[in-house]
């Protein structure tokens, strides 16, 4: 930066030769100021979402800056929200982006006093085989007249009510294929 | 270019004055308290937008207020204000009810002795517990001694009958309070003469019937004279293109002038980072010409942005309605540009008097004065001055 | 609304500013009490006492828009004579058994009905919560009904409803419910004054109303109301509830459900069902009116969306793998088998009951029994910590060295890190876009749903057992894509939707299902959302490009319709009642309906239309017949089968009340589902002896600023901040009375459980005269729990677990207890004095069954301490 | 019913207590330095709170009542009006003395305190000092007074340098002080004194470094410094004595041009305190460090600046109504009476022990005691007043009030 541009950027010489000589508004703008705009702006992608909290069903518009989501804010197009949001819609982005979100597979092993690291394909295995255990231990064939249960009571699930319909549509065709009934959800409760 | 005879006081049109020749309408809010459902959405998504970090996580006892004031970390502030009052144009909610006395004004006394450190500098410093239960039951209440007298006495008469349980024919509860309970609290006249109504004469009123939460979403006020601005000895605050205020991080180096220099106890500095922070009324999304993210969430449109001339007209509007509705309590604040401040940026409807929500009745830009301090100062300087030579050349030793 | 659905309140305002008069009842004066015109302070658990005291007063007073109530409801239908009303039988409807706490149906039918309305004993609809299938339909009715178009008839709806609601006088309405008459009036005058041929009035609830022992009821109550005053099917009227969860609705679309299969077919029953004729029969009644005529196209075309290849027609379409029910697997049974030790496993798919349950000590004490528990979230929450951290590791009833749970958390991918839909509270579905990968180790429920089960299948590919031949046989080829295998949800999607099975091409509509195993339908409600191979979930035209009732955003279901029972916004000669309220109205010169929203009725059937005396299923309802998914095409004001607790919505106290019922000698609801377990109680409520011991009434909701257990703001730093601490909001009279200062701290004592809150001490709340007595009420958020950056004190635990019959949901809004100043005891002390208060209020350790019936002859002055005591059920 | 449940009265009344409480901690330790009719009501005031009983009528101030006058106007423009006897008491007008009694959210300030520290009000004392003891440096060199010079000098570079210490440690950004420097604004009395700063300081500097001449070696490059410095010092010392007026007033107005209701009221007179306070500061320096026979100018300067600063003190502490209650009472009212008590033991001792060396010295500290007390007690009177939203509400509410009964006499 050459000494002229440094004094022509210098604010009090921008108030003694522009338009502001008190130095209020023009002259006192920083290059940081000059260059700012909104990042939903100069965001890479936009998605267009819903919010995850209650049943009003508002739209979202999720901004993504280098992978990262930058911005979660209501979509104006929507004719439910207008593009509004409550507090927790709007806190949207602090909920996915919150450091307190576990990333990690965590197990605690039978009468374990502390969390452990587990690897998600392990924790899937073993949990393929727990499940097929309890289903073989408890699995009814037949009720005391022979009529077919087809069934194991000895799985149960409880589902929130924040999970898609396609998961939805999965979990219980799966768990209705291996016989497991006790398939419970949000929605009774 | 010469500065507006009304730089520093006035009715003005404020990014022309700043320089911004090229000036567009000025932008601003208008917040109608009276749509305004204290959900907090506009706190959230400043938060979200703007990072800021959180104030503390403070039970304040404020109503629902654990907010507490506009500070570093909160550039919204959504008042609570629970007040045994008629609402004027409705029903009274516990008419009918078996109520005694109200206890809104102790519990704001109370209120008013929580709050400290909150990430800011100083934080949010306890209140007077007399001034509280006053924003509570207006200016014709009782102190909170007075409030209190009153409860305990409905109080003591369920205490006799038996420890409350729901098999006791429990009634007394509703009996009329006695002693000095209910004194000006169901809209007994102010006479002008505090203390002339002695205690123990109330209304005679029967428990508390009517009943009013007020919520107000606080905010920078974004002045057409901005103290703030105008003393920041940095150019680190500075008036945009749309007429705001805006505190540039990359400038400000937390002289702290502008907070004590702020009419309205805005601007704030924070904790750990040694800046000033206040609501920028979101100068990088108006750059981009959007809304301001508060504005935007808000669910009942009690935020509305625009430009000021546009929000002005629907203000007078929405007063007349109001007023038409039965709601004469409905006023304007901060909408007047002949005001001590050349009128707020970000006005605002309220139905009560400002200090209620925590706002100066009457503000008056402190650079008004200005040309008069300086030349205080001169006339001090010349004193000096002639002191300094008599004390030199008038002596002998 | 404004309190916990504050963008969907933007309408209320909005219909505020242009004249709406907008009533609010709630136990506790909320956001929304603050901007309504009046608000009326009720009795948590007596809704029925105030609706019912506005349907007396239409009634009464002829307030209903009769030409509506005529022509579309069943008013004039006449009813058996069998038929006793619960105001004859003390609070009892003709047909209860007492052995199995349920109804025989049989006299509550039709006229001529009696035998064959398919419902007779609905022991077992109690057990499965059948009541649950009708959310997309009504039960049946078979054939012609008898009517009396005057009304006069004494065995019509009209007078049955006439008499049956006689006694929900204003003073009725203040004894039970403490509102004062002049307000419940105010009320009454002002729905009906905005109902009728220019206005409408609409019911807005939440669904707190289900978390009652009566909750169905509730709203049927809420249904007659809008029905009497010609507000459904018609714009700016209906019931609407609010749900609390963003796709809450889909949940039970596509249920997740223990006696659901999606599109509301019913998980087979053991008994009931051994084949699939029987099954489906069961379902569609041959020869009953209505569209469930073609539910054996949606039954065979979901077992072939599940089965794929391997269901034929030739084996039943594998109907034969489908597991049985034997009676109530929900939740609570399932939790209770947990203690008991019959239960390996157990998943959590983003749910925290360890909070959001009733009886979270029970939750807990469950889980820590189990072999393993899986655990999905976004969030460490308390139900993955409880051995760790739970209120019982502090009293010693969890020991982590001796918890032999094994515990595997895995972390959830968020709403934006994923695609699929959501099904909203107005049926609406909305696609979700993907934003950005999961982080780390997170997963979509897609992807290790779809993965386990390749894995399950994997381990078990070699097996021959016939029971492994269900997943073997499992269509479980969903195509994926990217780097993690990410299921495609549009393929799921697709297959929900349904498709035909030669060419693949998805459906438009569940019209085009089949029975012969060319079509599969993953649920047939939802057919058409992805009609022409489009995802019409994911339409975002926007609202400025569309007209008011903007039907190109996602899609509703039924076929996209956005009011349900629309023809009824038309009189029935298919004009629109008014100008101002016309929505849907039949087009003469083009022989159709037309209207600004999709016609809920066959397009060109002429209001005209009689069906010929033996038509069945569609074709046997009339041109002016709207509620066509009524067996009778008729709004339902009484209601003969399909409700088990009565055909007509009664006052019953909460199963936990410091007060007499003061309408009938019955207490609470007779067929309310109460598990008799140790680790279970009820606080006594008169006539029982001790109710006061808990003398407090207690409901628990939501604030703006935290959503259900709190899993999702607790953890979140904006959210968390704005409602820092668990905290009571007590009526200064009860402070007084119980000696609590504000922001000081107060412990609250019921029969299951401790706990301690901060004490707001606010005007908003208010003591009721009810039935010449006082009653407190106190509030509490229920969103506090131990883990999380805000913690506190749980508000569930307080509650024991009492279900309502239709549906199994319990009684989670209303209870009794104490409260006292201070902090809890901890440690073992907090065992003692709840076992102190439970031995005062006569709660034998190990016996917590209240009598389900109450017995004993009323005492007209008051309240008596000396009434029968268990009674065994 | 628990058994151990305590009877019910006597938990509500805890209830009570706890507002009672509440109240009590309020900062409220005025009563004591009431005078008597000031303390009695105070003392009412604390009853009130305790009792619960009375309705609030003893919040008026202390001042206003003693002045007798009928309605205080608590914010009008300055004036010269003087006051009557200050002890007058009774009289049928003061019932109708409307009490300080006023609303505020939850009883909070409305305004943000000044979150300057206390190295502020030291840079007030020490600017003023740099100032006094510039123009008693550049008096004594043109008076030919080299040991009221060579202090005056040194003291002068010393306190500019502790100023800027103070200043750039004040700052929440230290390391973003040369920021100041980016804009020259009027409106900002903090930028006009970076200005003045600016200007001062080196001047300051260079004629203090010009007392180092002597000891600089005859030859050599430093010995043309030591040629050079003495000119180059006087010119300087004329340039930081001319600023020097500048920088001991601004701070006036840097404390007046602020929304702190004491300080903005006092802007008449707190720059007439702060140069009396930077007079007789330097004055200090002088007695302290010259010979009786060259302290003559300094005896002067004490009584000039005595006279100012005691003046302008007597002015804010009581023209202003209840603004002037902050300097009165509490921690600033203590350090103001002490500035007084200094301030007059200082002059007296300089007029009285022009003899005595000792004295003379002592007179010299307690000048500058004084002004240190002068220029805390200054500043905790306007952070106390910004703390309680008393002082804020009560006048704007007055002018409001005012404004709506004589709409005509619009508050300019």
């Amino acid at each position: 930066m050459g000494l002229r541009t440094f004094i022509e950027g210098w604010p009090v010489y921008r108030q003694l030769t522009g338009t502001d000589p008190l130095g209020r508004g023009a002259a006192a703008q920083s290059g940081h100021s000059a260059a700012l705009t909104a990042r939903t702006e100069t965001a890479d992608s936009m998605a267009r979402s819903i919010c995850p909290y209650c049943a009003v069903g508002c739209g979202q518009r999720v901004y993504v800056k280098d992978g990262q989501v930058s911005q979660i804010e209501g979509d104006p197009d929507s004719p439910i929200s207008r593009g509004r949001l409550c507090p927790k819609g709007s806190a949207s982005k602090s909920l996915v982006t919150s450091p307190l979100r576990q990333t990690k597979v965590r197990y605690r092993r039978p009468y374990g006093t502390e969390w452990e690291d587990l690897d998600l394909d392990v924790a899937l295995d073993m949990i393929a085989d727990r499940i097929l255990a309890a289903r073989d231990e408890t699995w009814e064939d037949v009720d005391d007249k022979g009529r077919p249960l087809n069934r194991t009571l000895g799985i149960s699930s409880l589902g929130g009510a924040t999970l898609d319909n396609e998961e939805n549509y999965l979990i219980k065709k799966l768990f209705t294929a291996m016989g497991a009934l006790q398939i419970e959800n949000q929605a009774r409760i | 270019m010469i500065p507006d005879a009304n730089s520093l006081y006035g009715p003005l049109d404020p990014a022309p004055d700043a320089g911004w020749a090229e000036a567009g309408p000025r932008m601003g809010f208008f917040t109608d308290t009276s749509v305004c459902i204290g959900c907090k959405a506009c706190e959230v998504a400043c938060k979200e937008w703007n990072g800021v970090p959180d104030a503390g996580f403070d039970l304040l006892g404020m109503s629902y207020d654990n907010t507490g004031a506009l500070t570093a970390n909160s550039w919204r502030h959504v008042a609570f204000i629970e007040q045994p009052r008629p609402a004027g144009h409705r029903t009274p909610p516990f008419a009918g009810n078996p109520t005694g006395a109200p206890v809104s004004a102790d519990a704001a006394a109370v209120g008013a002795g929580t709050g400290g450190p909150s990430g800011t500098v100083p934080g949010v410093p306890p209140g007077d517990p007399d001034a509280a239960a006053r924003m509570v039951t207006g200016p014709t209440a009782p102190t909170t001694g007075n409030g209190t007298v009153g409860a305990p006495a409905g109080a003591n008469g369920t205490a006799a009958v038996g420890n409350g349980t729901p098999e006791a024919p429990a009634n007394a509860i509703g009996a009329p309070p006695a002693g000095t309970a209910g004194n000006g609290a169901n809209g007994s006249q102010f006479l002008g003469m505090p203390g002339a109504q002695p205690p123990g004469r109330g209304t005679g009123a029967e428990g508390r019937a009517d009943f009013r939460w007020l919520m107000m979403s606080d905010v920078c006020k974004h002045c057409t004279h901005a103290a703030c601005l105008d003393v920041c000895p940095t150019g680190s605050l500075f008036r945009t293109e749309f007429g705001t205020v805006v505190v540039q991080e990359d400038i400000c180096n937390g002289c702290g002038y502008c907070i004590s220099a702020c009419p309205y106890g805005v601007i704030d500095q924070r904790k750990g980072d040694g800046r000033a922070w206040k609501c920028t009324l979101c100068y990088d999304r108006l750059g981009a010409g959007q809304t301001p993210a508060c504005a935007q969430a808000c669910p009942t449109e009690s935020i509305q942005y625009g430009p000021l001339d546009e929000l002005r007209e629907r203000a007078a509007q929405r007063v007349a309605t109001l007023h038409e509705r039965g709601v004469p309590e409905a006023r304007l604040y901060g909408h007047d540009p002949t005001d001590g401040v050349g009128g707020d940026g970000a006005f605002f409807l309220l139905l009560d008097e400002p200090e209620v929500y925590g706002l100066p009745p009457d503000p008056v830009v402190t650079t008004r004065d200005l040309p008069k301090m300086y030349k205080r100062a001169g006339l001090a300087a010349l004193a000096m001055v002639a002191a300094a030579v008599a004390a030199f050349v008038g002596g002998n030793s | 609304m404004a309190e916990a659905h504050p963008v969907g309140f933007q309408w209320v305002m909005e219909a505020k500013r242009r004249g709406a008069k907008v009533f609010h009842v709630d136990p506790r004066f909320t956001r929304t009490s603050a901007v309504a015109d009046t608000y009326l302070p009720i009795r948590a658990g007596t809704d029925i006492a105030l609706l019912g005291g506005v349907v007396n007063y239409i009634l009464s007073n002829e307030l209903d828009f009769r030409e509506y109530v005529l022509a579309y409801t069943n008013a004039a239908t006449i009813i058996s004579e069998k038929f006793v009303d619960a105001d004859d039988g003390d609070g009892f409807f003709s047909g209860f058994d007492p052995e199995t706490a349920s109804y025989v149906q049989d006299s509550w039918q039709y006229e001529g009905h009696e035998g064959d309305s398919g419902s007779g004993h609905t022991a077992k609809e109690r057990e499965t919560a059948a009541g649950l299938r009708h959310e997309s339909h009504g039960a049946q009715v078979h054939g012609e009904t008898q009517r009396d178009e005057t009304l006069q008839h004494p065995r019509c709806v009209y007078q049955i409803l006439k008499r049956h609601f006689a006694r929900y006088t204003p003073e009725m309405v203040e004894r039970v419910c403490g509102i004062p008459q002049d307000k419940f009036l105010e009320l009454a005058r002002a729905w009906t004054e905005n109902s009728g041929r220019e206005r409408t009035g609409v019911l807005i609830y939440s669904v707190g109303w289900t978390q009652h022992s009566v909750g169905v009821q509730y709203i049927r109550t809420g249904a007659i109301i809008q029905l009497l005053l010609g507000n459904m099917g018609r714009p700016g009227g209906g019931v609407l509830a609010l749900r609390g969860h963003a796709s809450i609705q889909g949940s039970t679309d596509i249920p997740t459900l223990f006696n659901l299969l999606p599109g509301y077919l019913p998980m087979p029953h053991h008994a009931d069902h051994p084949t699939l004729d029987d099954w489906v029969n069961s379902i569609r009644h041959p020869g009953h009116k209505g569209f469930w005529g073609n539910a054996r196209s949606y039954a065979a075309s979901l077992l072939k969306a599940y089965w794929g290849d391997a269901a034929t027609p030739e084996n039943d379409f594998c109907y034969g793998y489908l597991p049985r029910m034997t009676g109530d697997h929900g939740t609570y049974q399932q939790v209770l088998n947990m203690i008991d030790d019959k239960v390996k496993g157990y998943f959590l798919l983003g749910q925290n009951p360890a909070v959001g349950s009733a009886h979270g000590r029970a939750q807990r004490l469950g889980m820590a029994n189990l072999d393993w528990l899986v655990v999905r979230d976004l969030f460490m929450i308390e139900s993955a910590t409880f051995w760790q951290n739970g209120p019982e590791v502090e009293t010693g009833e969890i020991v982590p060295r001796e918890c032999r749970t094994e515990v595997f958390f895995l972390p959830a991918a968020s709403h934006v890190e994923k695609e699929g839909t959501f099904t909203q509270t107005q049926r609406l579905l909305q696609w979700r876009e993907k934003a950005v990968d999961p982080p780390g180790d997170a997963r979509s429920e897609l992807w290790f749903f779809y993965h386990l089960g390749l894995k399950l299948r994997e381990k078990l590919a070699r097996s021959d057992k016939p029971r492994d031949r269900a997943l073997l046989d499992l269509a479980w080829d969903y195509p994926t894509h990217g780097p993690l295998a990410e299921p495609s949800a549009e393929a799921v999607l697709r297959e929900i939707n349904g498709y035909d099975v030669t060419t693949g091409r998805p459906l438009a509509s569940f019209a085009e299902a089949k029975d012969d195993g060319s079509t599969a339908v993953g649920c047939w409600i939802y057919s058409g959302v992805y009609a022409e191979g489009v995802n019409q979930a994911a339409r975002r035209k926007s609202r400025h490009e569309q007209d008011w009732v903007a039907a190109e955003w996602g899609w509703a279901w039924p076929a996209n319709r956005r009011i349900l029972y629309n023809r009824a916004s038309a009189d029935p000669q298919g004009r629109p009642w008014s100008d101002r309220k016309k929505y849907i109205w039949w087009d003469d010169e083009k022989g159709e309906w037309t209207g600004y929203d999709v016609p809920d009725f066959e397009k060109t059937k002429p209001p005209s239309y009689r069906p010929p005396p033996d038509a069945s299923g569609p074709a046997a309802l009339a041109g002016d017949d709207p509620f066509v998914m009524q067996a009778d095409g008729k709004g339902w004001l009484y209601a003969p089968s399909g409700v088990l607790d009565g055909p007509l919505p009664t006052h019953y106290e909460p199963a936990e009340s410091p007060v007499r019922n003061p309408l009938y000698g019955q207490q609470a609801n007779p067929t309310r589902k109460v598990y008799d377990h140790p680790v279970n109680s009820v606080n006594p409520s008169p006539p029982q002896q001790h109710s006061a011991v808990y003398p407090y009434v207690f409901t628990v909701s939501r604030l703006t600023e935290h959503h259900t257990a709190g899993g999702m703001s607790r953890t979140v730093r904006p959210l968390a901040e704005l409602q820092p601490e668990m905290f009571v909001e007590v009526s200064p009279e009860l402070a007084a009375e119980a000696g609590l200062a504000h922001l000081g701290w107060a412990h609250l004592i019921s029969g299951r459980a401790v706990i301690e809150a901060k004490v707001l001490v606010t005007d908003r709340l208010t003591p009721l005269r009810v039935d010449g007595r006082v009653i407190h009420q106190l509030w509490l958020p229920y969103h506090f729990g131990f883990e999380g950056l805000v913690t506190g004190d749980s508000a569930n635990d307080l509650f024991g677990i009492t279900l309502d019959p239709n549906v199994l949901i319990q009684e989670s809004k209303v209870g009794t207890c104490d409260i006292r100043p201070g902090r809890r005891p901890t440690g073992a002390g907090l065992v003692d004095l709840v076992d102190d208060y439970r031995r005062r209020a006569g709660i034998p350790p190990g016996h917590g069954t209240p009598p389900q019936l109450t017995t004993e002859v009323r005492h007209p002055a008051g309240p008596s301490d000396d009434g029968p005591r268990e009674q065994p059920r | 019913m628990s058994p151990d449940r305590p009877p019910v009265g006597a938990l509500f009344r805890r209830f009570r207590e706890r507002l009672a409480a509440g109240a009590d901690r309020a900062p409220d330790d005025r009563a004591a330095e009431e005078d008597a009719a000031g303390s009695r009501a105070a003392a009412d005031r604390h009853a009130d709170r305790a009792t619960g009983s009375g309705a609030g009528v003893a919040r008026s101030d202390a001042g206003a009542a003693r002045a007798g006058l009928a309605q205080p106007p608590r914010d009008v423009a300055p004036t010269d009006r003087r006051r009557g006897g200050g002890r007058r008491k009774g009289g049928g007008e003061q019932l109708t003395v409307p009490p300080a009694e006023f609303t505020s959210y939850y009883g909070r300030p409305v305004l943000k305190a000044p979150v300057w520290q206390w190295d502020i009000a030291a840079y007030l004392f020490t600017g003023g000092l740099a100032a006094g003891s510039s123009l008693l440096a550049a008096g004594g060199q043109l008076t030919d007074r080299p040991a009221l010079r060579r202090a005056g000098r040194v003291t002068s570079l010393a306190a500019v340098g502790a100023s800027a210490v103070f200043l750039v440690h004040d700052l929440g950004r230290p390391s973003r002080f040369h920021h100041m420097l980016r804009v020259a604004k009027l409106t900002s009395p903090m930028s006009v004194g970076t200005w003045i700063l600016s200007a001062f300081g080196p001047a300051a500097g260079v004629a203090a470094i010009a007392e180092a001449a002597p000891w600089l070696p005859e030859r050599g490059v430093l010995g043309v410094g030591r040629r050079l410095l003495p000119p180059v010092g006087h010119a300087a010392g004329l340039v930081a004595a001319a600023t020097a007026p500048a920088l001991a007033t601004y701070t006036g107005v840097l404390l007046a041009d602020t929304a702190v209701p004491s300080w903005h009221e006092a802007y008449p007179e707190l720059p007439v305190i702060f140069a009396g306070s930077a007079l007789a500061s330097g004055a200090g320096v002088g007695l302290i460090a010259a010979p009786a026979d060259q302290a003559g100018p300094a005896r002067r300067l004490a009584v000039a600046g005595a006279a100012l600063e005691l003046w302008g003190a007597h002015r804010v502490e009581n023209r202003l109504g209840l603004l002037s209650e902050p300097y009165t009472t509490g921690r600033a009212g203590r350090l103001l009476r002490a500035g007084r008590a200094l301030t007059a033991a200082g002059v007296a001792g300089a007029l009285v022990g022009r003899r005595s060396r000792v004295l003379s010295v002592l007179s010299g500290g307690a000048l500058l005691a004084a002004s240190v007390c002068t220029r805390f007690g200054i500043f905790h009177g306007g952070v106390a007043s910004a703390k309680d939203p008393k002082y804020t509400v009560v006048p704007q509410r007055e002018r409001v009030e005012r404004r709506r009964s004589h709409p005509e006499e619009s508050v300019s």
